[in-house]
């Protein structure tokens, strides 16, 4: 009785267990990572990092640093020398074609392959082996998410630099990605052009991995920042916290962004 | 360089398709028994644009100023590529310039393709012998470039005149062929001295590029 | 350089625009095939009175080919400058040193009129459908898949590199270079433009196949059924054809008028 | 004699008035300026602006504004279809040389075509036709303004993004240039960069025209902002009056800087 009550227990408590676990089952599990170019050794070291789903994680860091190398990895384009990567429980394997995990590029020019901006959004689905109806369904929607119904029959190379970007995101969206890598994605913007990513960052449902440097950006969309140099983890924490810190920051080629400064300069607004 | 629609007879223009089908077929197996032959489409489309634009510099010749064919380099750089790649440069020509034609389109990639397939065969030789040198690029570089130009040139001339609707007697066509092959001499050295500035160049600035797609 | 953009009346709505492209690409190009064959003088005016019709009904503005003839123009005036004295032997009348001949003016005529129908056709052909969809056409009409990915691509990068270079160009100008003049640094320095271009090309080639693979490129076939075929397409072919056929065989039966001068 | 005296006081005053119109000519004059490209007319409209010697304006506005279409204009690139620009007392005429002007492009790769940074930073001078001692002072100045000697014998195609930004200001300076005009020169940089750029801007002598959306720099170099949109001037005047007026600057795309909001969200910095 007593034994069979323990056993008992014991697979209740394993239930609540797995299925706690299955809910905070990490987005992406990356340990012991080291990265490397053919010609260029040891670009990521050692690098390990748990990202729980929803959460949204600025990397920040100095040109250099190793965050598009580590994104690299992440996808499965680069080959680790060492470490593993998990993403939403299957390892990342170099060569595989994962849907699941996105990113955009930081150049929208090098995303938008395809000479009309519909191709270039039914590109994925398509390569996932959807059907003609599921692809429409996919390539309109990703639009429409994005606000760039619009857009839809334009040839990609007469696009204005911010409608790059938005199209971009969408052709990514479309494949319906659970973990989106972003890579500098405001660069180039002009200001209306940026707030409307950031406001569709804001939105966004998807676990989110950002690097950037407009790290007035990263304060406004994530609840997490991770400061990266030369291929090392430096810090990793509440925006706030980190970015504010600043002795850290200027340590690594950083600043802290003014909208942690005090308010010096009066301001003659209306 | 490319011949127009309206001279060359149908006979000759179907054995140009034709001839263009076999070298395109014989070039896509080639490719398609590489390790990874998608990996290099991009590669090679890009660059065929960037040659296609590259094409467009204007080199100063007083009096006039002209501009590079360039299939030595792309036979060089591309390999099996060059030919699919000079077709569509081609075929771009034509429907946006209207330069060249759509009749002529197998004649004059098979004018265009061929040498710079030879071109490659020609570039790829600097690999023998002792290390690779820039002296050994450069001279590799010109040889590649200015033959290619020679022999597209030759085809060129050769194959416009022979086919002019009405004959002309067979002294003035050759007088009239060395005439212009002589023409074309200088322009062949700019085109050879310029394609081993660039291969040299590239190999000071990006040497990956070279050792082809 | 402005890229020549061929399909900026794709959406006149004719009938040649409505035609299903593959059938287009088909029968135009048959008839183009045709009109190359063409040696007799009669047909020849048959021909511009077809390609003429095929014109009006597409539509397509006068400007728009006019403003295409820049450059064959420039072809056609050496063509007409020296065949008629080099080529033949009737001697027509003698202007100082130069002979006209019949047999040249004679080619002249055949050429100029068989270059500008083909014009023609071909704007026709490229200019009457978004020049995208004459791609797929092509390669649902079996292009190889290799030459059908390097066309989008190159076609796709076209208008970046080529801005690339002209703000390369503006630059150079900018800090004095002065295009026009000839030096073996002028050489380098053209060496190096075509260089760098060639290497900004080929670093964007490598992240763009990074982007190709990450978006499942090689997973999937081709895409198939894009285009529609129904009756009248095939009907508007058969007329085509047709077309093309009684050229051929109005030259084959009639066609001794050019030859029979050139004997 | 009062007649002599008058003339004599009249010769002193006019000095006086010749004198100060020497020192205080402008360094450039657009009166009226229409520009249009062969396929889009009027992108800019009816612009007339003055700048003072040593003054830095920055130029903001949204995407498409005008802001290159107005500086291809300024270096004679463009033929304007009414107007005229007059640069340090000469009028520019479309296709003229004139090495006192220099343009900054956003993109230093499509300034940067040598095969050594040296040979593009002597590409000016020696276009110039100055003697080789000459361009090798020109250059090993221009290199040690912006702290770059280090990088003469690298190829310019393996640099960071940072180092081709500094490089090609280098190869611009080099010419000696009196009125400079920069394009977003803060794009894709990061934040050590920019910092370093910054710095280098504050510190030239020359004239100095900036297109940029990063506000903060531009608050942080100009003396004056000019505000333009859809090809016209909105607003000229004090950097922290134009870009303070919210209302203003939410109707042109753009936002109040950072630093001229208040201060709002508590701070953790040490
Ligand atoms: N293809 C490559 N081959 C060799 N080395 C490379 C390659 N790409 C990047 N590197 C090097 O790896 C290091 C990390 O580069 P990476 O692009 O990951 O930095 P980053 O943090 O993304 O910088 P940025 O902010 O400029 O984007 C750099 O020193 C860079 O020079
Ligand atoms: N070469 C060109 N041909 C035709 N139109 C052009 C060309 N270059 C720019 N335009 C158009 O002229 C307008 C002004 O462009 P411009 O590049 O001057 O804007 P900008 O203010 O510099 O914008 P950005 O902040 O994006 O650099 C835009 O609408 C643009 O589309
Ligand atoms: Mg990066
Ligand atoms: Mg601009």
């Amino acid at each position: 009785m007593l034994c069979y009550n323990d056993s008992n227990m014991r697979n209740e408590r394993l239930d609540v267990t797995m299925l706690s676990e299955e809910l905070t089952e990490p987005a992406l599990t990356v340990s012991g990572l080291w990265l490397s170019y053919p010609d260029r050794p040891d670009v990521l070291q050692n690098v390990s990092l748990k990202v729980m789903p929803g959460e949204r994680v600025g990397l920040i860091g100095p040109n250099g640093a190793g965050k598009t190398t580590f994104f690299l990895g992440l996808c499965g384009v680069l080959k680790p020398s060492a470490g593993e990567i998990v993403v939403l429980g299957n390892p990342v394997v170099n060569g595989d074609f994962r849907p699941e995990v996105a990113l955009v590029f930081q150049n929208p020019d090098d995303q938008l392959f395809c000479p009309s901006v519909w191709d270039d959004i039914a590109f994925g689905p398509q390569n996932m082996g959807l059907s003609k109806d599921e692809i429409e369904v996919r390539v309109t929607e990703a639009l429409s998410v994005v606000g760039a119904v619009e857009l839809a029959d334009r040839p990609s190379h007469r696009l204005s630099e911010g409608e790059k970007r938005i199209v971009s995101i969408a052709g990514v969206l479309a494949m319906h990605p659970r973990l989106l890598i972003y890579d500098e994605p405001s660069a180039n913007l002009d200001i209306r052009s940026r707030r409307r990513l950031i406001r569709l960052l804001q939105a966004s449902k998807e676990t989110i991995l950002i690097a950037s440097h407009d790290l007035e950006l990263v304060l406004e969309v994530c609840n997490r920042v991770v400061l990266v140099d030369k291929g090392c983890i430096i810090a990793d924490g509440d925006p706030r916290q980190v970015m504010g810190d600043d002795k850290l920051m200027v340590a690594h080629g950083q600043e802290k962004p003014h909208s942690l400064i005090p308010h010096r300069i009066p301001h003659h607004a209306l | 360089m490319h011949i127009p629609d309206g001279i060359l007879p149908v006979p000759v223009t179907a054995a140009g398709y034709a001839a263009t089908a076999a070298v395109t077929w014989y070039s896509v197996r080639k490719i398609n028994k590489k390790e990874n032959p998608r990996q290099d489409i991009p590669k090679a489309s890009i660059l065929t644009a960037a040659f296609f634009v590259v094409s467009w510099i204007h080199i100063p010749v007083p009096p006039t100023s002209v501009h590079l064919v360039l299939n030595g380099l792309l036979g060089a750089i591309l390999g099996y590529f060059a030919f699919p790649a000079i077709l569509i440069g081609l075929f771009f020509q034509a429907v946006m310039f209207q330069h060249g034609g759509l009749t002529t389109l197998g004649v004059n990639a098979m004018i265009m393709g061929l040498p710079s397939l030879i071109a490659y065969f020609i570039f790829r030789l600097r690999k023998f012998g002792d290390k690779e040198s820039r002296w050994k690029t450069g001279v590799f570089g010109f040889l590649s470039g200015a033959i290619a130009l020679a022999i597209s040139v030759a085809m060129f001339l050769v194959i416009l005149l022979t086919n002019i609707p009405a004959d002309l007697d067979v002294g003035t066509e050759r007088a009239a062929i060395y005439t212009l092959a002589i023409a074309y001499l200088p322009l062949i050295a700019i085109e050879g001295f310029i394609t081993s500035l660039l291969v040299v160049f590239l190999q000071r600035v990006r040497p990956r590029i070279l050792d082809g797609v | 350089m402005k890229l020549g953009i061929v399909d900026e009346y794709s959406d006149l709505g004719s009938l040649l625009h409505r035609w299903e492209p593959r059938c287009k690409l088909i029968g135009l190009m048959v008839l183009i095939f045709a009109f190359s064959f063409i040696r007799d003088l009669r047909m020849l005016l048959a021909m511009v009175v077809v390609s003429t019709t095929i014109y009006i009904v597409s539509k397509l503005p006068v400007s728009f080919i006019l403003r295409r003839l820049r450059y064959p123009s420039f072809f056609l005036l050496v063509v007409i400058l020296t065949l008629p004295f080099v080529s033949g032997q009737t001697i027509i009348m003698s202007i100082g040193p130069l002979d006209l001949r019949q047999e040249g003016l004679i080619a002249v005529l055949l050429i100029a009129t068989r270059f500008l129908s083909i014009l023609t056709i071909g704007l026709i052909l490229f200019g009457t459908a978004p020049f995208l969809n004459t791609i797929k056409a092509m390669r649902a009409l079996g292009l190889p898949a290799i030459l059908a990915d390097m066309v989008l691509l190159s076609f796709r990068y076209l208008h970046e590199i080529g801005s690339d270079l002209q703000k390369m160009r503006i630059s150079m100008r900018l800090r004095g270079f002065d295009k026009h003049r000839f030096s073996t640094r002028a050489l380098s320095i053209a060496a190096w433009l075509g260089g760098s271009i060639l290497v900004r090309s080929y670093e964007r080639s490598e992240w763009v196949y990074k982007a190709m693979i990450l978006r499942g490129y090689g997973h999937a076939p081709p895409p198939r059924g894009e285009f529609q075929i129904h009756s009248r397409d095939v009907i508007t072919l058969g007329v085509f054809l047709l077309t093309a056929a009684g050229f051929i065989a109005g030259d084959i039966l009639y066609g001794h008028g050019v030859d029979a001068l050139l004997q």
